[in-house]
């Protein structure tokens, strides 16, 4: 039972990282139809950039709370500004196009940005510094969950609950819901699709960076490639749920997280990606709607 | 005359990028012995490079929007040259007699490492031949290609470890398995919408891929097999040197007989039928085309081709494992027919070539050339979505014959 | 108020607006009638800046509005009421409101507006928080109509405001076009395929006829006209 | 007379809308039947319904073809429905853009041929045939309709004009028995309605070809059709010869505007 227990909650983080990333997937597929699959990029290079300012910064002598604070900062920024960049290159000219051009564009960006941080850094993994302090009042369940755990549990639930505000009663996250429903009323009403475009790039792409931030941490080392399973993965928790639905990426995020925990506890960890890419093609097979997903009825 | 608007755009987006590219390409910190690495001189590139780039990139978007208003299509050179080829059938019986003449001559007056490159080039036309019946013809973005590619290698791999099976034999065992694996996969997935597909094919690749470095028993995981055999000929063994000549002979009848086959199929009555489900799906139907058998067709026929290559690459490399098949590989073959032009048998071949051979060749670009891959993909989706040489279509005339060119 | 001046517009290869020039001057009801795919929803999209013109000058108030982003246009006093209403289907009709009023920043203003759009449609009220798509089709043509006027225009276009209601409906709405009209003094230029029902409401008509203005007179003469009798009254 | 297309109590629903409700409609044999409404009165949504594009909630279609057979046709794929001889075409233009004139009239043809990719590749004498006949046939068509000039012209570079006439030649080369047009004639100037005018009476005449159509030009409706159906709200609401059509009390309220007409 403890073992179950200790699965569960391992899935609940896993998930809750898969959820955060699945944001941006989702977001971006409901506003412009369009598989982001530099979505992955964008996590690893916040990872990255996390990596170098927190080492940077601890051999000139800062504190580890001031650290974890700057790097993370400057982590999501720079991840918001290669969101915004790469729509900008890869996307934004490609509008019009037929829909196998951006896809086959994001691609071209994905593979880019794997090499560019490999040529520029290193292939080899690097060990990333936790950034999260054991707590003390976890001690007598750390067995089961982990402070790590916790935190990234409840990062992720802040995380989700600004987005959830941001999307519901802001007026940008009006206009996005109102973008994605219909673009060209929404220029009548007076929006600049463009700039909400990227304000959803550049939103998804931060909560990317966090759940980079927070995945780095917890498994403890990173190399240029780490975002391209976790973004597949990511990719299919938005799927799952239902692409375009953000409380879908949530819960596809979990279910996707507790299987993967679950299979791998009870069945074989050899095959855990295995197991993700099964269910992402099983569920694209019986219900590519996803569970929270509205079917569309296409014009003729 | 440079505008100075134009100048400050530039500085801008030369400024941007230096700030964006600044933690990556600047600082290098060596955790282990806790030093860090300035290297100032990265932005400065980064900083002239994005400074010219961006006037680049401003007057190609320019001219790309005015080509669409007037409608006047851009025609390249290269096009050009294909037309009058096409037009004149005695220039291109000279052109082909040519390169006929090259192809034979150059195992014979170069080293066994030149053939073994133009082989591996040969190997990737084939691949690409294949997969542009499927991205090219059909429009379907099968972005695990390569799990068919593996397909065809296993197979002769291991019918040749445990049962000694020769290459003729698993040529076309391979070619088979290839397409049985494209239906069983095809079956389920093609009602799915472009993008779906795209996935659903990528992650059936890494399923392969996976199943291969972790399932030890059946594949031998990561270690591979190797000492497969090389091709005989009625029994005969080669020598290295000229056992490569023999593979390079044998791959470049394939080569025809794939360029032969794609080109009779391309203005064929399934042909069309595939060009017309590229172009509009609903239409189609409604012309009486069967959806689902139709791309299924596309789908098998591409896995045909790649599980035959799969055979000729294990043959070649005599030694195969899981890492030859990652999704970077399919990534390859789609930038090859991205590159060459989707549709466009010539276009593949010279798309093949290019990215092959520039990364042998040019030392310099091996290291860059995952990167340069991304790029191109970009760039020709930016710019020139139909490719070096964009694939057109057969004209035909009314004579007492019927069809004719 | 608003001049077109010889705009040229393609799709692909299709020549969609050949040469088009109207004026409408401030305070009018002006109608444009045609057939199906003559292009009439093409020149209000060429206005809104959806689809820019190739060739020629719109102007608005004297200033030229032709290579203007669509929100810029709106911002200038110029509300589109598109064919088919388009609702957007997952906000609330409330939040449909406040999509109209977003070049506004003025709170309380908006909130304001949005009790005189209430008034004026007081079925709204009721539906304030129910999501757009579930409206009927004329709640949805009134909800369209509000929308656009939460954004204050100057002008208002019109794209079929009768398409697919019922009759009493459909007089519903047209009494409110000419209420907005009068009491606002708000300029409107209205696309109808029932040239009938908008001749009766404008005070001038233009007829297109396959990208092409072939009349342009006063709506009672172009009502008693004998040729636009035919084609587009069906009488 | 012999009713070749004819739906029993046709309901289609879109999320929660009645698109169409309960509808009864047949065309005979020989007929032109033009199908009128405002727009939104689910017209095109009766188009695809019938043509297996979005199969309908409820009710049945019948298809009586050439050789008396009655099938049912709900539920079926759109391209066995083209294949029993029923063609269409879109309100949308919906050619291939990227083939020629003669491809696309090609590509229509292939319902009615069997070659496969094994015959592709070898080219035997039955693929070669065919394929000679093919060609023969379309540039048949091309003429027929007046596209001849454009035979071996990209679809999209085709002027408006030709690509409506070239969507029905396509339709035409599936041979079927029972033609659907979806506004033929919006977009034509005045000259290219009257030959369109001639162009469907001729599909009827001598091709023996029956013609359901959806348009709004009133006096082409009027001038060629032998029966008028009213739509409104996914409803019949009038069924009748265009004379008793013009003078119907319920047509003149729904389509034309009653308050207004004195």
């Amino acid at each position: 039972m403890e073992y179950f227990v200790q699965l569960f909650l391992g899935g609940l983080t896993r998930g809750s990282i898969y959820a955060l990333i699945a944001l941006g997937y989702t977001m971006v597929y409901g506003i412009v139809e369009l598989i982001n699959f530099a979505h992955g990029e964008i996590y690893m290079i916040g990872a990255f950039t996390a990596l170098i300012i927190a080492s940077v910064l601890g051999l000139y002598g800062f504190s580890e709370i001031s650290i974890i604070i700057l790097a993370s900062i400057i982590a999501i920024i720079y991840s918001s500004a290669y969101g915004y960049t790469v729509e900008k290159i890869a996307y934004k000219p490609l509008r019009h196009a037929p829909r196998l051009s951006p896809l086959i564009s994001a691609i071209g960006m994905s593979i880019f940005l794997q090499n560019y941080v490999l040529l520029a850094q290193t292939s080899d993994f690097l060990p990333f510094p936790s950034l999260i302090p054991e707590f003390e009042f976890m001690n007598p369940y750390s067995h089961i969950f982990s402070s790590a755990e916790l935190v990234i549990f409840c990062t992720t639930a802040v995380a989700m609950t600004l987005l959830t505000i941001i999307i519901k009663f802001t007026k940008v996250g009006i206009a996005m819901r109102a973008t994605a429903q219909d673009r060209t009323m929404a220029m009548l009403s007076g929006v600049n699709v463009n700039k909400i475009i990227s304000t959803t790039f550049v939103i998804g792409s931060s909560l990317a960076a966090v759940g980079g931030l927070l995945i780095a941490s917890h498994i403890g080392q990173i190399n240029f490639y780490i975002g391209f399973i976790v973004g597949i993965k990511a990719f299919t928790a938005a799927v799952l749920g239902g692409i375009g639905s953000i409380p879908g990426a949530v819960l596809g995020g979990f279910i996707l997280g507790w299987t993967e925990s679950f299979a791998t506890g009870y069945i074989s960890s050899d095959y855990e990606d295995v197991f993700a890419f099964a269910l992402l093609v099983l569920i694209l097979i019986f219900r590519p709607a996803g569970i929270m997903g509205k079917s569309r009825v296409q014009k003729v | 005359m440079i505008k100075f608007e134009e100048i400050k755009k530039s500085l801008f987006v030369s400024l941007w990028f230096m700030f964006l590219t600044f933690p990556i390409m600047v600082i290098h910190v060596n955790p282990i012995d806790k030093i860090v690495n300035w290297r100032w001189d990265n932005l400065l590139f980064v900083g002239c490079g994005s400074f010219i780039l961006s006037f680049f990139w401003r007057y190609f978007i320019n001219r790309k929007k005015s080509g669409l208003r007037q409608s006047s299509p851009v025609i390249s050179p290269l096009s050009n040259i294909m037309a009058r080829l096409r037009n004149d059938p005695k220039l291109f019986r000279t052109l082909i007699a040519v390169l006929a003449f090259i192809a034979v001559a150059f195992p014979f007056t170069f080293s066994t490492y030149q053939v073994t490159i133009m082989t591996t080039v040969l190997l990737y036309i084939m691949l690409g031949l294949g997969l542009n019946i499927v991205v090219g013809l059909a429009g379907l973005l099968d972005l695990g290609y390569v799990a068919f590619y593996a397909v065809g290698a296993y197979s002769y791999a291991l019918l040749n470890y445990h049962f000694g099976l020769s290459f003729w034999i698993a040529l076309p065992v391979g070619a088979i398995l290839g397409a049985f694996f494209g239906i069983l996969l095809g079956f389920p997935v093609l009602r799915l919408r472009g993008d779906y597909l795209a996935i659903v094919t990528l992650g059936f690749g890494e399923i392969i891929r996976l199943i291969l470095e972790n399932w030890n028993d059946f594949s031998f995981g990561p270690s591979g097999i190797s000492n497969i055999s090389r091709p005989s000929l009625f029994g005969i063994e080669f020598s290295l040197k000229s056992s490569s000549i023999f593979l390079y002979f044998i791959i470049i009848i394939l080569v025809l007989l794939t360029i032969f086959v794609v080109n009779r199929l391309q203005h064929s009555r399934i042909g069309r039928a595939w060009v017309a489900l590229r172009e509009d799906e609903i239409a189609c139907q409604a012309m009486g085309i069967d959806k689902v058998k139709t791309k299924l067709a596309a789908f098998a026929l591409g896995a045909t081709w790649a599980g035959m290559a799969g055979v000729i690459f294990a043959a070649k490399t005599t030694f195969i494992n899981p890492a030859s098949f990652t999704f970077h590989e399919s990534a390859l073959i789609l930038s090859i027919v991205v590159l060459g032009g989707m549709g466009s048998i010539p276009g593949v071949i010279l798309g093949a070539l290019i990215l092959i051979l520039m990364p042998e060749y040019l030392r310099a670009f091996s290291d860059y050339r995952m990167l340069l891959f991304g790029a191109i993909m970009v760039l020709m989706m930016v710019f020139r979505p139909q490719g070096i040489i964009s694939d057109v279509r057969r004209t035909y005339e009314l004579d007492n014959k019927g069809a004719s060119g | 108020m608003l001049k077109i001046r010889n705009i040229n517009s393609y799709y692909g290869n299709i020549h969609a607006l050949k040469g088009i020039s109207l004026d409408i001057s401030e305070g009018e009801i002006i109608t444009l009638i045609g057939a199906n795919g003559a292009g009439k929803s093409t020149t209000l999209m060429s206005i809104s800046g959806i689809v820019p013109p190739d060739s020629g000058d719109i102007l608005y108030m004297g200033n030229p509005i032709h290579s203007m982003s669509p929100d810029k246009i709106v911002s200038l006093g110029i509300s589109q009421v598109p064919e088919g209403r388009r609702i957007f289907p997952d906000l609330t009709v409330m939040e449909n409101l406040h999509m109209g009023a977003f070049p506004r920043t003025n709170k309380s203003q908006v909130s304001n507006d949005i009790n005189y759009v209430f008034d004026l449609f007081p079925i709204l009220t009721k539906r304030r928080n129910q999501p757009g798509g579930t409206l009927s089709g004329g709640e949805q043509q009134m909800l369209a109509i509000s929308r656009a006027l939460m954004a204050r225009p100057r002008l208002l276009l019109l794209d079929e405001p009768s398409l697919g209601l019922a009759p009493i409906i459909v007089r519903q709405i047209f009494d409110i076009i000419k209420k907005i009209n009068s009491e606002h003094n708000t300029t409107i230029f209205l696309v109808e395929q029932n040239a009938n029902l908008a001749l009766h409401v404008a005070h001038r008509g233009y007829v297109m006829e396959t990208g092409k203005i072939v009349m342009e007179d006063s709506a009672d003469n172009l009502l008693s006209n004998d040729d636009v009798k035919k084609a587009y009254l069906g009488l | 007379m012999n009713k070749i297309l004819e739906t029993i109590n046709l309901t289609m629903d879109f999320g929660g809308l009645r698109a169409i409700d309960g509808l009864d409609l047949h065309v005979n044999e020989g007929e032109i039947v033009a199908l009128i409404g405002p727009n939104g009165a689910g017209k095109t949504t009766f188009f695809n319904c019938i043509t297996g594009i979005s199969p309908p909630t409820k009710g049945e279609i019948f298809l009586t073809t050439r050789r008396k057979d009655r099938d049912k046709i709900d539920g079926l794929k759109p391209n066995y429905i083209t294949k029993k001889g029923m063609a269409r075409t879109f309100q949308n233009i919906r050619l291939f853009p990227n083939m020629t004139a003669l491809e696309n009239i090609m590509v229509g043809q292939h319902c009615r041929t069997s070659s496969r990719l094994i015959g592709a590749i070898f080219r035997n004498a039955f693929t070669v045939n065919e394929e000679k006949l093919v060609v023969e046939n379309s540039f048949h068509i091309l003429n027929r309709f007046g596209l001849g000039p454009y035979t071996n012209e990209y679809a999209k570079n085709l002027p408006y004009g030709a690509q409506k006439r070239l969507e029905i030649a396509r339709a035409m080369a599936t041979r079927p028995f029972l033609l659907l047009l979806d506004e033929p004639a919006a977009g034509l100037n005045n000259r290219e309605t009257a030959e369109l005018n001639v162009m469907i009476k001729s599909i009827r005449d001598e091709d023996k070809v029956s013609i359901l159509l959806i348009e709004h030009d009133m006096k082409l409706v009027m001038s060629i059709s032998d029966r008028i159906v009213v739509l409104n709200y996914g409803r019949k609401i009038a069924d009748a010869s265009p004379e008793d059509i013009k003078s119907d009390p319920a047509v003149i309220t729904a389509y034309l505007g009653e308050e207004f007409v004195a």
